[in-house]
């Protein structure tokens, strides 16, 4: 029973044990259980994704009020689990095609690069109790930085393709990426003010009180910057079907539109896995000392109701243009970001460090309420004057 | 050669060989690409030398940042330049003299002076009182406050350059 | 541990080839390419020089933060110049640009 | 700090305020005229409420004890070698009057000044210029050095040039100016020198080092660049040369009438007031100087001097036709008298008179303004009224506002303004129980005990005065007008009036301040404070009580002489000018009665000021042109004349061997000639052989030699220089490529540079090669 406590953790044990039981040196022994380690932790993404596609298929037939992947065709599988696969297949047996023109060696290397940074990101998400990749010093920003790596993808993508509208694609969405940056780091840059250190552990450890409570406004600041990363509904105007098919990846197809297809799903995930690590408290959770595993599942339970909460923001929001965009994150969001930052940091000076982290997350929401208050009353006023100047054009018509 | 030293070399090789290629890609594009790939060498390289905090600011900075400038530069003037003409100018070759003249000096006396090492653990909390030392007052608060004057002015300044008139 | 002088030689090839890329590449961005190798050499050594001699201290750190933001800066200003000649002079090429000619 | 360490630390802040307005005025306000006059009044108001409270607080120090004068912290600010020069603030009794007098006078003719320059383009300039000499004039008082004395002294210089030639338009305003200035600044050289000569023997030019009895005493018993003449008696001779210019005593006085040039509450301020009473000043400030020799000869200088300008200042008043012009002769007879009793050592007469002498005469000043005013615009009113074809009754030939002859019964029209200008002119004359009288009187007594000379001199200069201002009232005011502008001129505005009336009240109420004990009547009733609070600077600054010693019992003599030299002077004015009205176009009666006595010559001389200006005229400025023609002249014959003389000596030379080679050589080539021929029978062989060929010879020796220097000519002249030339083309060539506008060839060479350096510092440094 013990050892189903830490299944995972246990296993890992087992493994190096095993190892170290053979006469290999005692660095090679430590090299090949860490790299064993990585590849585990590399494959998990990889395999959920598939579980991960049809979950959010299944969501958003269920908001549009349709069925989804289900048996109907015959190999869908009990509820079409099997549709996944199906797709997976096609995508495989697609003919791959490189445009004339095309930059050849930026081409080729996009989509891979893509893949390899989403796969990336999982090496610091804390997974279970003691289960992480790396702890990271500098976790978070590591994530962050990460996010900015992701950039160099799309502009090789939109370049090398040789074909304007992926150009024009590439463009737009490096501005929206490197626009909402800024709100994403000042939003992790309170979350990181209260928690105290960048590794994502300590964060985990310091949420007694999930930070979610803590501060509201904060995590609506940073899922709207994740949202407009992962380029899904409200801002996605860059795979915008009807506009620009299908964004920067247009000219591509088979296997590595597969990988671009993938690697989205999998930003889309992971940024679920960090929003619930930074604001809904990782896999902290009831009886988890006594039950290391049950942190896994903890997780994956906060997991998918942060995905249900994105895709619930992706399947109602109607899709914006490039302007309200940018218009919206430079006029509204970063300004908001920034006295967010400001009005925590007072609010956290305040209390006397001594005080306990739950009269600290009480200050914190007090501030971060105050804060979209006064931001809710001044849109209103400014809706009300908009509409008065609407209506005074009319009538001057 | 300890595991670490393999890896230095191999990062090493990396970023070095993406720098030569920065250098001697007539394509300007695949010279941008290539000096991307030497800032993430140089990243690895800080990791190596376990200022952690340091590589991810310098992804930050310097991918995420000036990398896209420079590629957003190369295509913004893109059709100015014709890819037939050779890349270097006529005096490629004494440039590359000097060059070679200057790391055979600098090598030279890097191996040949001995820098008095005193190797030593890098303290835990390096960040942390990295963060402190840039805004205590004894530190380092002017020059952090002077180079943010300095970015606003060169951001206004650049901004009006480059504005179509 | 990677002793000091490995790290410096290789800053300082790396400080070379932006040298050369400064003094021999035909287009003006190449040759902010070139600077920022050169950028980023002299950054190498400074953490190495931070990391070998006194890794309590946080000075070296600082100064390669500070050298970030100038860095930054400076690529801002070179791009907005360039872009300046280009409208102007609808060139990039550096050898074109010569009007201070005697 | 006591409170009146506190106060006193204050005055440094009365000169700031004007300064403030002048600087704000310049530069903001320069267009808003309202705005700007608001701000001068507004600085001289705060300074002048500063002064008041400085003034109280110094009269409330308990007499006598502790340290009497005032010395503020001291601020170093003009380093001078080791040490440097401080500034601070001292205030004693002078100091204390003056800054209760200065302010209100300035407030009273800003205020004035408004009304008056009510249409000038340039109102807001004006009042630029005149806050700033208030700084001047405030500065001057408040410092506690001579270095500061003499720098406020010279930007009320510049204030005065400024603003006489305020209108520049006028040619006569601007001469005006530059006389001013440059006649002042003769006497400003003198002060200079003295402040020089102090330095050097005393080592420092603050009051309490240069004051102190050590340096006085030192000063007073070394000689003169080793004459036995004391030094103290040099400096205090070269400081009088100061006020001599400054305060337009005789010999520099000609610049004050023509001063008259500037609008009117300039002259107020500048000429009567302050800026002239700066120089006796200087005096008051630097008495102790002054008395350290005793008996010397500077103080008899002082007197005769004070005494003569006086009486002669006032002879030349009576002959002016100017209202303004006889305002001015008598501010100059005034400043005689003051400085005469300082020049007997009457030390708080002399302050007295300073101080009743600035109220009245600034009255006075005032009033003729407000006079002028009021006739201009009576002349534009009958302008416009009076058709130009109607005979005119007789009148002067050109309408004049200033000359009196155009004026008269203006006393009807202008009510305050005569009424005013009536107590000033009494207060002016020393008629009884005005501030005059008081300061007049007193200046009387000691002179009359101390020196009787100078006693009588002072009686007739004070009957003199009586009698110029009783012809100056008669013919403003009293009788018929003598133009229509007269007729017309209306009261001028209450801005220009309230003034006058204020003037007026301290004009009388002052001189009650200083009344001497031992006056009879009167004497006990009212302290006599003023003697007691200037007084005791006399022994606070320990200088040894000149002749008169205490002021002795009451001597009724000097009082009685002075009372009928006033009285009657006044009564004769009166009959001359008042009985009988003057008419319009009359003549001067007492040119008449100058002429009948056959003193023509006389009265041409008093309206022409003694010639005075002639005569500087004919010696300064003709004789300076004179010099400097010479000196052109010099230039032109001496200096050209060499450069001109070599070329000229080099063609005369050239002339005379061409002349030489024509006549000699060629007479002796033929009589050689001749004389071969002569022998030709013999010679011929002689002369075909030996004389040919050595002509030939020579020809040839000349040709072979002239080809010679054509060829050296050609190979070592013309080559060196054109090698000269080529040198510099081929560097030109040479360097031209480095510059060759490429960037990067330029970062090539720099780039050789620096590894060059890295090799040699490494060298030196690691392997000290």
């Amino acid at each position: 029973m013990e050892f189903l406590k830490n299944l995972i953790v246990n296993v890992g044990l087992w493994f190096q044990g095993l190892l170290a039981s053979t006469s290999l040196p005692e660095t090679w022994v430590l090299a090949i259980t860490r790299a064993a380690g990585a590849l585990a932790l590399a494959l998990v993404p990889l395999v959920t994704i598939f579980f991960f596609i049809w979950y959010e298929r299944k969501i958003v037939a269920r908001i549009g009020s349709r069925l989804g992947p289900n048996n109907s065709g015959a190999y869908g599988g009990p509820w079409g689990i099997f549709q996944v696969f199906a797709d997976a297949i096609k995508m495989f047996t697609k003919e791959d095609v490189i445009p004339a023109g095309a930059d050849r060696w930026v081409f080729n290397v996009a989509p891979m690069l893509t893949l390899a940074i989403a796969v990336m990101i999982w090496a610091v998400l804390p997974l279970g109790k003691g289960l992480i990749g790396i702890d990271l010093n500098i976790g978070i920003f590591y994530l962050l930085s990460l996010g900015s790596g992701s950039i160099v993808t799309v502009v090789m993508a939109g370049w090398g393709s040789n074909n304007k509208y992926a150009l024009l694609a590439a463009f737009r969405s490096i501005a929206t990426l490197i626009s909402y940056e800024i709100p994403k780091a000042l939003s992790v840059l309170v979350v990181v003010m209260l928690a105290g250190s960048l590794s994502m552990q300590d964060i985990v450890a310091a949420q007694d009180v999930a930070f979610l409570l803590a501060l509201p406004l904060t995590a609506f600041l940073f899922l709207a910057a994740t949202l407009s990363e992962l380029g899904r509904r409200p801002f996605d105007l860059v795979e915008a079907d009807s506009e620009i098919v299908a964004g920067y990846f247009v000219e591509y197809s088979g296997i590595k539109f597969g990988m671009f297809y993938v690697a989205q799903f999998m930003n889309q995930l992971a940024a679920a896995a960090i929003f619930s690590t930074l604001f809904l408290g990782g896999w902290r959770g009831p009886w988890v000392d006594q039950v290391p595993v049950l942190s896994t599942l903890w997780l994956t339970a906060k997991i998918l109701l942060s995905v249900l909460i994105i895709q619930f923001f992706q399947y109602t929001l109607p899709r914006l243009r490039i302007d309200q965009v940018l218009a919206f994150n430079w006029k509204f969001l970063t300004p908001l970001a920034l006295v967010n930052v400001c009005a925590v940091a007072l609010a956290g000076k305040t209390v006397p460090a001594s005080a306990g982290p739950l009269t600290q997350a009480g200050i914190s929401l007090g501030a971060n309420v105050v804060l979209t208050l006064i931001v809710l009353g001044i849109l209103a006023i400014a809706g009300r004057q908009a509409r008065q100047r609407e209506a005074s054009r009319l009538a001057t018509q | 050669m300890t595991l670490q030293q393999i890896l230095f070399i191999l990062v090493g090789a990396i970023t070095l060989g993406a720098a030569l290629m920065v250098v001697t890609r007539r394509n300007v594009f695949h010279a941008a690409l290539f000096l991307i790939l030497s800032f993430f060498g140089v990243a690895g390289l800080y990791v190596l030398l376990e200022a952690p905090f340091l590589a991810a600011m310098q992804l930050f900075i310097y991918v995420g940042g000036i990398a896209i400038l420079i590629v957003f530069a190369i295509m913004l003037t893109r059709e100015v330049m014709n890819p037939a003409a050779p890349g270097a100018n006529r005096q490629w070759g004494s440039a590359l003299l000097v060059a070679v003249a200057l790391c055979g000096v600098l090598g030279w006396m890097a191996l040949n002076h001995d820098w008095k090492v005193t190797p030593g653990p890098v303290s835990a909390d390096s960040m942390a009182n990295l963060g402190k030392a840039l805004v205590d007052p004894q530190g380092f608060v002017l020059p952090f406050e002077v180079t943010a004057v300095l970015l606003l002015i060169t951001f206004i300044g650049a901004v009006t350059i480059a504005r179509e008139r | 541990m990677v002793p000091l002088e490995w790290v410096l030689v290789l800053a300082a090839a790396l400080f070379c080839t932006g040298l050369y890329g400064v003094l021999s590449r035909r287009n003006a961005i190449a040759i902010l390419m070139g600077v920022e190798l050169m950028l980023n050499a002299v950054n190498i050594n400074l953490v190495a020089f931070w990391r070998y001699r006194e890794p309590t201290a946080v000075t070296g750190q600082i100064f390669a933060l500070f050298v970030y933001a100038v860095s930054v800066a400076e690529v801002a200003v070179g791009l907005a110049l360039i872009f300046a000649i280009r409208r102007t002079q609808d060139t990039v090429v550096l050898e074109d640009i010569d009007l201070l000619k005697g | 700090m006591s409170i009146f360490d506190i106060t006193f630390n204050l005055a440094w802040l009365i000169p700031l305020f004007p300064f403030l307005a002048f600087v704000t005025i310049l530069l903001f306000t320069y267009r808003n005229r309202r705005l700007s006059h608001q701000l001068a009044i507004g600085g001289i108001a705060v300074s002048t409420v500063l002064s008041q409270v400085v003034f109280w607080a110094a009269a409330l120090l308990p007499a006598g004890g502790g340290q009497h004068a005032f010395e503020s912290a001291l601020i170093p600010w003009l380093p001078v070698g080791l040490e440097s020069f401080s500034l601070g603030v001292y205030v004693d009794p002078a100091t204390a009057v003056m800054l209760f007098m200065v302010p209100l006078v300035c407030l009273m003719i800003f205020i004035y000044s408004v009304g008056y320059m009510q249409g000038d383009p340039r109102y807001s300039r004006f009042f630029a210029y005149v806050s700033l000499f208030a700084t001047g004039m405030l500065g001057m008082a408040v410092f506690n050095n001579l270095l500061a004395f003499f720098i406020f002294w010279e930007i009320m210089g510049t204030c005065s040039y400024l603003l006489i030639g305020f209108w520049y338009e006028k040619k006569s305003a601007i001469s005006a100016g530059l006389k001013a200035f440059l006649v002042t600044k003769v006497g400003d050289l003198f002060f200079m020198l003295g402040l020089a000569l102090l330095y050097a023997q005393a080592g420092s030019l603050a009051y309490r080092d240069v004051f102190s009895p050590q340096t006085l005493e030192h000063l007073a018993h070394t000689g003169f660049l080793g004459t036995q003449f004391p030094v103290a008696a040099v400096i205090a001779l070269l400081f009088f040369g100061g006020t001599v210019g400054k305060s337009a005593q005789f010999p520099l006085h000609v610049w004050l009438p023509d001063a008259m040039e500037g609008p009117t509450p300039v002259s107020a301020l500048i000429h009567a007031a302050t800026m002239v009473s700066a120089g006796v000043f200087l005096v008051v400030r630097s008495f102790p100087l002054f008395a350290a020799v005793e008996g010397g000869i500077q103080m008899t200088i002082v007197a005769s001097i004070g005494a003569f300008t006086a009486i002669f200042a006032s002879i030349i008043a009576i002959a002016q036709n100017d209202i303004k012009r006889v305002l001015a002769f008598s501010t100059i007879s005034q400043l005689g008298y003051m400085v005469a009793a300082l020049g007997i050592g009457a030390y708080v007469a002399g302050v007295f008179h300073l101080i009743t002498h600035a109220f009245f005469k600034a009255l006075l000043f005032l009033g003729s303004g407000s006079v002028i005013h009021g006739l201009e615009h009576g002349h534009h009113v009958e302008q416009a009224f009076q058709p130009a074809d109607v005979e005119q009754p007789s009148q002067p030939a050109i309408f004049n506002p200033n000359d009196m002859a155009c004026m008269g019964g203006l006393a009807r029209r202008m009510q305050r303004t005569f009424w005013t200008f009536l107590v000033g002119g009494l207060a002016l004359a020393g008629f009884p129980l005005t501030a005059g009288f008081w300061s007049k009187d007193e200046i009387l007594a000691q002179a009359y005990a101390s020196s009787p000379a100078i006693f009588w001199v002072l009686a007739v200069a004070a009957g003199l005065t009586a009698f110029y201002t009783a012809r100056q009232i008669c013919l403003t005011f009293l009788g018929q007008p003598r133009t229509s502008a007269a007729e017309r001129a209306p009261e001028s505005a209450p801005s220009m009036t309230v003034p006058l009336i204020v003037l007026a009240v301290f004009a009388v109420g002052l001189g009650w301040a200083g009344i001497p004990e031992h006056f009879p009547g009167l004497g006990g009733r009212i302290p006599n404070w003023f003697g007691h609070f200037v007084g005791r600077t006399i022994e606070t600054t320990h200088v040894v009580q000149p002749t008169t010693g205490a002021t002795p019992g009451f001597v009724w003599q000097p009082l009685a002489l002075g009372l009928a030299f006033a009285l009657g002077g006044l009564a004769l004015g009166w009959l001359v000018y008042g009985w009988k009205p003057v008419q319009a176009g009359e003549v001067d009666r007492v040119e008449r009665a100058f002429r009948r006595v056959w003193l023509g010559w006389l009265y041409n001389a008093m309206r022409d000021r003694f010639y005075c200006d002639r005569i500087y005229q004919a010696t300064f400025v003709r004789g300076s042109i004179l010099v400097a023609n010479l000196f052109h002249e010099f230039d032109r014959i001496a200096v050209d004349g060499l450069v001109n003389l070599a070329g000229r000596a080099s063609q005369a030379v050239s002339r005379a061997s061409d002349w030489l080679d024509v006549h000699v050589v060629d007479t002796l080539v033929n009589l050689a000639g001749r004389a071969g021929r002569g022998l030709s029978a013999v010679s011929g062989f002689f002369d075909v052989r030996v004389i040919d060929r050595l002509v030939d010879l020579a020809g040839l020796g000349t040709r072979a030699f002239s080809s010679l220097t054509a060829v050296v000519d050609v190979k070592v002249i013309d080559s060196a220089v054109d090698g000269v030339g080529d040198a510099v083309l081929a560097g030109g060539r040479f360097i031209r490529p480095i510059q060759t506008g490429r960037v990067q060839n330029y970062l090539l060479l720099a780039s050789l540079m620096v590894l060059a350096l890295i090799v040699t510092f490494f060298m030196i440094l690691f392997l000290r090669i």
